[in-house]
């Protein structure tokens, strides 16, 4: 039991805005109230929100484990996390091991997180990796919308079978969300293409189009009821005058709920490298007015970093651009997964739109509910570099100190001059928890009212913005102090949330011969045992009618 | 690779042997959805310096000499891009400049090619640049082409230990914890050197045999000093061991997870009941007695600014 | 006597992890590896549930388990640079123990990767 | 002068990136005598492997077959260290500055993405010498090291500048995806040099084996081997640069990154030799 006293609370949820309250735990939740034997925090002149929710992150799997062994160099400059006799030793950086992952999460107030980007052969491995993820509680996003299986069924019309796939596989990956990256792009990338317009036909389909496969994935996720809606990464990511396709896939995506994935990357203008822009407002207008979607930002930063997506196209035109080392993943699946160490620097003129349109972003949309601070970790920025995009939010002077380091032809490039609103903490307190936890459907996250999960940082109050995100003075998760004076005190290990959306069983015997054709391994070989999750929770769906 | 590569390459590799369903199973034979006639539909080259019975699957086999793998991977990639190669010396690789071009050809025409390669290639002289030449002439290959290159690991679950390295300490194999965080590097934590250089004082071995297959003053070490061997049988390291424990056989009779070569992770259902505890249980049982004893690392910060 | 039959087995003898095999048992061995190629059959049936070896030896000598681990515990804990090494034809679960055991050791952990 | 010698060879490496002038200048002897070494995962006193004499200072002399002590003189930026005997892996890795002389044999990695400062080895060295750790962009960024015995696999690897002199034959893969600098084999080397580089200069004075994908390009004595002749007549190295000695037949590669590296290979006028 705990009860922490005299610090100003942030709640958007409830609708605490700043206000000094008492905040109860007990039994790992909030609480009315606690006995008079409970632990008392004092944390006068503090701010308590609620734990971070990182609603779009690539910490582990196939890619990012990938990434992991591409870059001894970066492991090598970071500061290492020693064992101790309760702690793994772990190495941070821009790929950072599972166990630093945790602290470093957990150390920054961060609880919650969405590993946003799992390949369905990678399913298993993935629990492994995030079981040693600790202090966090996690959810994850299983690929679908290059399934060969599923891209078959959308092409012949056949919805409910569809459906019933789509169910299958979250459950069988157990697996939280459904991702679509590049729809129909990656199959087409296994020939050496892509797929850039909604409306052209998918190499190797007869009239299967991008468009087609996000309508169709989204019908069928908002028909199972889950939480979390279709988590789209649009096509034709990172290309100049890609705003288009950002607006038609929005369009596309009408009359359903849908989670826009690292936007930032989706909101260039212009028709080439040269003459690339920022069409941040485009992108919105059209997103202020649809209240059916919700996104996150992907911001950047500049600095090193390691890229690495589901998006294989991509990637090897940054490859060729960069000549820098890289790789690239494939296995039996629909990834082409690249990877390639990157550094985003404000002499760039593209960098600098970059990093420019992922704020405008977060200042253009006005509904703070809908819009989630991300860096699409590691690929606009380490997530350990969260408190530096907040300072800019909350800082329109610390914008123009970093814009003065831009070229006046970076700076006609982008809107981020002209924009004066600066984020409060009751914003923040939205776009890092309150809204994604909402955004994933996590009732028991982001808030802290009564029942909540008790997962609360608590930061001293501080002019330097960046230097208060990155140091709590507490961070409590599921009731636990496990972060005190910049100190790790504990390393519990975190929950995993999954879904079982309904399917029929006969559906099994229909996926058995393509699954095994498709992935060269056995039906019953495939399924993620719910034992081999560390502790799973069950989440529910509600069906449409 | 199975329902697209329509060009595949082993590298130094014996399949037919080493890798029975390889062919059969996973890349050659397979009718893919994108390659309804099978192997029909594929091209397959083999590289290699001797005669094996894989080249009876070949379409196209390369003979090269013993040693020169380095040589022609990297006169691939200058003919790729259209470079200058010296051609009175391609002849010292066992190859003509024809075959060279022709198979750069073929590979550039490919819809989707992969190259497989064995110890044949990354255990001889050269080592981890043969591999990396092999890599990197995979990702240029991708401004023509989709091309992908891949390791055919020898053992069982080796894959299984690189990815957990992986994840767990941020380097996939050679990694020592001395300083209480992961360092990594090859050359100096990597098992023969440390053992040929004399520079362990006790080590514990698992799923492995050195005494067979390391070079002879590695084993020398071996026995100097205490050795620990977790083994289903009395293998030549155990001989030579201070302690061996005999352990149930992975997959036969101990149940978990074993990683195929591409990474993906699959059950292990055992069929037999062994007598004997499973590795996992022996090494935790270890770890048990060792964390009750005192911790040579009390004094230390929790993190650090590392050494190296 | 009736047999054990496990279907979808894996075999871990190379590479390849072939998941396909169906395994025909006995309590003490394995009679039939369908599907399985032939270095996978003699693999599977080369091994039994029987006692061939002794549970441990210290010194060459045969020794009882408990006194085995602890000789080990001790040696390993004693060193300046245990090393940990080898971890192929060993499950996943093992091969997570061992980098635990290594980093609590403050040894070298390696595989056969770095030949 | 400040003198540490070993007193007994200790039983697994022993890592002493701590003795360096930087660190040991600003100490009192007890300091010097309670800094921590590591050996293995144990934390050691200096004072239990070397015996001290002599003042603290930026000269610093160790007597001892320190072939299993490491790091010796990482990150150095001024001073001296002599080393009268063996030395272990990584002696002078990253130093800034300052100068290093080793009487005897020295591990891998020596003068490892140095940025400044000169090495000299008398006896042997391993292999990376000036080279890059694995996954890093550059090796030696600057600096000199020269050695007079032979060195291992890819000495330069990665080297952006400096100068590597090795007077006897190297092994393979000598400047391995170098980038920039120079390289002088005395005695020329194994099989690779040059392998996937991009610029800078390798100059053998014996015959090379050659890699396929480097391009004669031509036959002459290039002015700034004149004044590498020169700056290595303070080393009393003899670097031939004349006409009237011979010529260096010139090749350019590789051309498989392709890159502009050039390999110089001395060819003798008349069996006139180079000692």
């Amino acid at each position: 039991m705990l009860r922490i006293t005299g610090g100003r609370v942030y709640d958007p949820a409830n609708g605490v805005d700043g206000q000094i309250r008492d905040v109860c735990i007990a039994d790992g939740r909030i609480a009315a109230a606690v006995g008079d034997g409970a632990r008392t925090l004092d944390a006068s002149g503090m701010v308590i929100f609620p734990g971070g929710v990182d609603v779009h992150t690539h910490v582990a799997g196939g890619a990012i484990n990938f990434a992991r062994a591409m870059t001894p160099e970066d492991h090598r400059r970071t500061v290492a996390f020693i064992r101790t006799q309760t702690q793994r030793s772990g190495l941070g950086g821009m790929a950072p091991t599972t166990f630093a992952t945790g602290y470093l999460y957990a150390g920054m107030g961060w609880t919650t997180l969405n590993e946003a980007a799992v390949p369905i052969l990678s399913a298993k491995h993935t629990h492994e990796e995030l079981r040693d993820v600790p202090i966090v509680d996690k959810s994850c996003c299983v690929l679908m919308a290059n399934n060969e299986i599923v891209l078959d069924l959308l092409e012949n019309g056949e919805l409910e079978r569809a459906k019933q796939v789509v169910a299958w596989q979250i459950w069988a990956s157990k697996a939280y969300g459904v991702k679509a990256v590049n729809p129909g792009g990656v199959a087409a990338w296994k020939w050496g293409k892509d797929a850039k317009q909604l409306s052209e036909t998918v190499e190797g389909y007869r009239k299967l189009t991008p468009g087609t496969i996000i309508t169709g994935l989204a019908q069928i996720i908002d028909e199972l009821g889950l939480p979390h809606p279709l988590h789209l990464h649009c096509n034709n990511l990172g290309a100049p005058g890609n705003y288009t396709t950002t607006l038609e896939s929005m369009k596309s995506l009408e009359g359903h709920r849908a989670h826009l994935a690292h936007l930032q990357y989706h909101a260039y203008g212009g028709d080439d490298w040269n003459t690339m822009r920022s069409e941040t407002e485009a992108i919105a207008d059209y997103f202020n007015a649809h209240s059916n979607l919700t996104a996150d930002a992907g911001a950047v930063l500049f600095g090193n970093t390691v890229t690495i997506t589901a998006d294989g196209p991509w990637q090897h035109l940054l490859y060729k651009l960069t000549g820098r080392k890289w790789g690239n993943l494939d296995v039996e699946n629909e990834t082409g997964c690249g990877i390639v160490p990157y550094t985003y620097r404000p002499s760039n003129i593209v960098n600098a739109v970059q990093w420019a349109s992922g704020l405008e972003l977060l200042l253009m949309i006005k509904d703070p509910w809908r819009v989630s601070l991300s860096t699409d970790h590691p690929n606009g920025a380490c997530f350990w570099r969260y408190p530096e995009i907040l300072q800019l939010l909350m800082s329109a002077d610390f914008r123009r100190d970093c814009m003065a380091k831009m070229s006046e032809e970076a700076k006609r490039r982008i809107r981020l001059p002209e924009l004066d609103r600066e984020y409060s903490l009751f914003e923040i307190a939205i776009i890092t928890s309150a809204g994604p936890a909402r955004a994933l459907g996590l009732s028991n996250k982001g808030h802290l009212g009564i029942g909540a999960d008790a997962d609360i940082a608590v930061y001293n109050q501080d002019q330097d913005i960046s230097r208060m995100f990155s140091h709590p003075r507490y961070v409590i998760k599921h009731g636990e102090i496990v972060i005190e004076e910049g100190e790790i005190r504990a390393t519990p290990l975190g929950r995993s949330y999954v879904i079982k959306p309904q399917y029929e069983s006969t559906i099994e015997e229909y996926l058995r011969p393509l699954f095994e054709d498709c992935y060269t391994m056995q039906f019953e070989n495939y399924p993620v045992e719910l034992e081999r999750v560390e502790h799973a929770e069950l989440r529910n769906c509600i069906p449409a009618e | 690779m199975r329902n697209r590569a329509d060009l595949v390459i082993y590298w130094g590799g014996n399949p037919a042997e080493c890798h029975p369903r390889h062919f059969t199973k996973y890349a050659l034979m397979p009718k893919g959805k994108h390659l309804p006639r099978g192997r029909k539909d594929r091209t397959m080259v083999l590289v290699d310096i001797r005669e094996t019975k894989s080249v009876k699957a070949a379409d196209i086999f390369l003979q090269i000499r013993p040693g020169r793998d380095f040589e022609v991977l990297t006169i691939l990639r200058a003919i790729v891009k259209g470079q200058y190669v010296n051609p009175a010396m391609v002849a010292e690789t066992g190859l003509t400049i024809e075959q060279l071009r022709d198979l750069v050809d073929r590979m550039k025409r490919a819809r989707f090619g992969v190259m497989f390669f064995g110890m044949g290639l990354s255990m001889t002289r050269g080592k981890h640049m043969n591999s990396s030449a092999i890599l990197t002439l995979a990702a240029e290959l991708n401004a023509y082409t989709k091309f992908v290159a891949m390791p055919m690991r020898g053992h069982g679950n080796v894959t299984g230990a690189d990815v957990i390295m992986r994840w767990t300490t941020g380097y996939p194999f050679g990694i020592s914890f001395d300083r209480g965080y992961p360092r990594f590097n090859p050359g100096e934590f990597s098992t023969v050197d440390l053992l040929v250089r004399g520079d362990t004082d006790a080590a514990l071995i698992l799923g492995a045999d050195p005494g067979a297959t390391m070079p002879q003053p590695a084993i020398d070490h071996l026995a100097r000093i205490p050795t620990i061997v977790l083994d289903p049988k009395v293998t030549h390291t155990s001989r030579l061991a201070r302690v061996h424990i005999t352990t149930a056989v992975t997959g036969i009779s101990a149940p978990g997870t074993g990683y195929r070569m591409d990474e993906v992770p699959l059950p292990l259902r055992p069929a037999l009941k062994s007598p004997y505890p499973t590795d996992e249980e022996v090494v935790r049982r270890i770890h048990e007695l060792v964390r009750v004893k005192p911790d040579w690392l009390v004094h230390q910060p929790r993190t650090t600014q590392q050494v190296f | 006597m009736n047999l054990t039959v496990v279907k979808n087995a894996t075999c871990t003898f190379c590479g390849c992890v072939c998941d396909d095999i169906e395994l025909h048992a006995n309590s003490e061995r394995i009679v039939e590896a369908k599907a399985a190629c032939i270095l996978g059959k003699s693999w599977f049936l080369n091994h039994t549930a029987e006692r061939a070896y002794p549970s441990a030896l210290i010194d060459g000598r045969e020794a009882e388990l408990d006194d085995a681990i602890a000789v080990a515990a001790e040696y390993l804990d004693k060193a300046h640079l245990p090393l940990v090494y080898g971890l192929s034809n060993v499950t996943c679960e093992a091969q997570r123990e061992a980098v635990s055991l290594a980093e609590r050791l403050g040894g070298v952990v390696d595989s056969h990767t770095s030949l | 002068m400040l003198q540490l010698t070993l007193k007994q060879n200790p039983p697994v490496p022993l890592e002493a990136e701590l003795i360096s002038p930087d660190t040991l200048a600003r100490m009192s002897l007890d300091e010097i005598r309670a800094l921590p070494l590591q050996l293995g995962k144990h934390r050691r006193r200096l004072d239990e492997f070397f015996d001290i004499s002599g003042a603290p200072g930026l000269e610093l002399k160790l007597i001892g077959d320190l072939s299993r002590v490491k790091w010796l003189g990482r990150g150095m930026s001024q001073g001296r260290i002599e080393i009268v005997g063996n030395a272990g892996m990584h002696l002078g890795a990253r130093m800034k500055g300052g100068e290093i002389e080793v009487h005897g044999n020295t591990g891998d990695w020596l003068g490892a993405e140095m940025s400044q400062g000169t090495i000299r080895v008398r006896g042997d060295a391993g292999g990376q010498v000036g080279a890059a750790y694995r996954g890093s962009v550059s090796g030696m960024k600057n600096g000199t090291i020269i050695i007079d015995g032979t060195a291992g696999l890819e000495i330069g690897m990665r080297m952006r500048r400096g100068l590597i002199v090795v007077g006897k034959r190297v092994k393979d893969f000598a400047g391995l995806q170098m980038k920039g600098g120079t390289i002088l084999l005395r005695a020329g080397s194994e099989i690779r040099a040059g392998a996937w580089m991009v610029r800078g200069t390798i100059i053998s004075l014996a015959p090379l084996p050659l890699l396929p994908t480097f391009a004669t390009s031509c036959s002459h004595n290039p002015l700034f081997l004149r004044l590498l002749a020169r700056q290595l007549a303070d080393w009393d190295i003899a670097l031939p640069a004349l006409d009237d000695q011979g010529t260096y037949d010139c090749y350019s590669g590789d051309s498989s990154v392709p890159g502009k590296g050039e390999l110089l290979i001395w060819r003798p006028r008349n069996g006139s030799t180079v000692q």
